[in-house]
């Protein structure tokens, strides 16, 4: 099963939204971070609901957000979830880039880099797409040093690249990029129950819980066109 | 879409420009919404379907 | 009076340890984030009590630390806080930088930036000593949005150079970085008493020194030299 | 202050190679720490105090 049977299932049931509200408490604050001003265009890779580009459009932080997704469910939703018109978004794959170079000013990626069929081939379109100075801000919950993320492969049918936190530097490094930040965002909002309700269904312990969230988080990772 | 994003997209192919065939457009929007058509690669002729507005750029192999 | 006499006299009387645990609960956020490799070479500007050069160096983050202050008091202070042999201090002036062209990796500077006599001046000598992919990171708890900030200046016998987020970001451009990221840290762990405890002596309100701390907390801008 | 970050200074002034004049050093520590001494700019001249273990790369005018 490819990108597009795993994800349209996810946008047709709804999980798209799910995923927005759980990936929201750690992607504001990477996108906060964004050096973007106002006459900007921002991409959005594997976008799903769209969330972000519609984020960044409603503070007046840029010009045009897109958002490219690999499953045309997705991307039907998300576009049914705006109106405004520097909002576009399309289909597309990571490993071919509909986009010409030096054509946007920072890409933006949550939960998602790590499904491209081939990394590096996509570090280098990114590269490629973006203007001298530009970013590629790449946030991931999947990745080596987050021990409780290992088991996810087993649950989607879409092969994943497990990087620990120095892969990430290097490959970026290899594709061109000079990296700026990299950094563990924290997730403070999500409900972790009190001591006594462990073991549930899905931790055996509190303190598995609280690693993964609050001392885990998300990845970040900056990456710099020189 | 909007007629604006053809100023950055290309094939996703050979990163050719593409062509923009209308076939269908609302109209009831500040910006002109193209809702169907075509996008056709001037180089190497891969065509891209527009289809409830939204262009499709994967790959011909990866579209179904 | 100049900066040698201002801090000489701040470091006589303890004033760098107390800035030191202040300065720790933004600066620790902002250090984590950069992206260091064990073989990197590191420059604090301002270094004050020398504390961020022992952090990265205590972490096994970089191969040397080194801190400039224009105080000689401050560096002998600094000195006498570690005996490793990778970390040096040397008294120095932000305009004048006593550093060959691309011979940091990175430099750091907190709280320190803005008493630069001429900050483009001082970001241009940044520019040139740091690598092609050399970042600044440049943290301040006085800037323009921090309202709370503005009236420091007449506790300080240095003229201080209050930017905003955006004249931040244009000045490092200007100076030929790339901006990669733009942030507020808050400060989450001064202690602030409760509402029956206002006014204090420094804040009429509770919500004024909430402001102040939790949400303007510290400005950081990363800059990456091309 | 140890030899290696002769590697890395320069005059603050006219960014040129600057000759270590060692007067004083301690070699009780793994790396020779050189204590007292000056920094001479093999260009200008200009001269800068090693002392207590510190060098002072403070422009002259700024010195006092
Ligand atoms: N190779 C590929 N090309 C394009 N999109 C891909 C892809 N692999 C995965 N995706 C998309 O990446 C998304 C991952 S889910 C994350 C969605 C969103 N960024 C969020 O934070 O909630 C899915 O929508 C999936 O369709
Ligand atoms: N023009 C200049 N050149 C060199 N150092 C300067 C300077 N202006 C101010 N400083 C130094 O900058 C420091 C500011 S206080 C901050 C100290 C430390 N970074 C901390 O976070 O606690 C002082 O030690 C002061 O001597």
């Amino acid at each position: 099963m490819g990108v597009r049977e795993e994800f349209d299932a996810w946008a047709a049931d709804g999980r798209d939204k799910g995923m927005e509200a759980r990936h929201w408490h750690t992607a504001k604050h990477a996108l906060a971070r964004m050096p973007v001003e106002s006459g900007d265009v921002v991409l959005d890779l594997g976008c799903g609901s769209g969330y972000a580009g519609r984020a960044l459009r409603e503070t007046g932080a840029v010009a045009r957000a897109y958002g490219l997704d690999g499953s045309p469910e997705m991307v039907g939703n998300a576009r049914s979830y705006t109106d405004d018109p520097a909002i576009g978004y399309v289909g597309g794959d990571f490993n071919a880039l509909p986009f010409t170079d030096d054509s946007i000013d920072h890409v933006w990626s949550m939960e998602a880099f790590y499904y491209a069929a081939d990394p590096h081939r996509t570090l280098s379109e990114i590269r490629r797409i973006l203007r001298p100075g530009g970013t590629f801000y790449c946030a991931v919950n999947f990745y080596e040093e987050n021990v409780h993320s290992h088991q996810w492969q087993e649950f989607i049918d879409v092969e994943m690249t497990r990087w620990s936190r120095e892969e990430y530097r290097a490959a970026f490094r290899d594709a061109g990029f000079h990296v700026a930040e990299q950094d563990t965002i924290p997730d403070r909002e999500i409900d972790i129950p009190s001591e006594r309700e462990f073991p549930t269904e899905e931790w055996d312990t509190r303190e598995a819980m609280v690693e993964r969230y609050r001392e885990y988080g998300t990845l970040l990772t900056v990456g710099v066109v020189p | 879409m909007k007629e604006t994003l053809m100023d950055i997209l290309c094939c996703p192919l050979d990163k050719e420009t593409l062509e923009l065939e209308v076939t269908q457009t609302d109209q009831s929007q500040t910006e002109t919404e193209i809702i169907d058509g075509e996008l056709v690669c001037a180089e190497c002729g891969t065509k891209y379907p527009i289809e409830d507005g939204i262009p499709n750029l994967l790959p011909p192999d990866m579209r179904e």
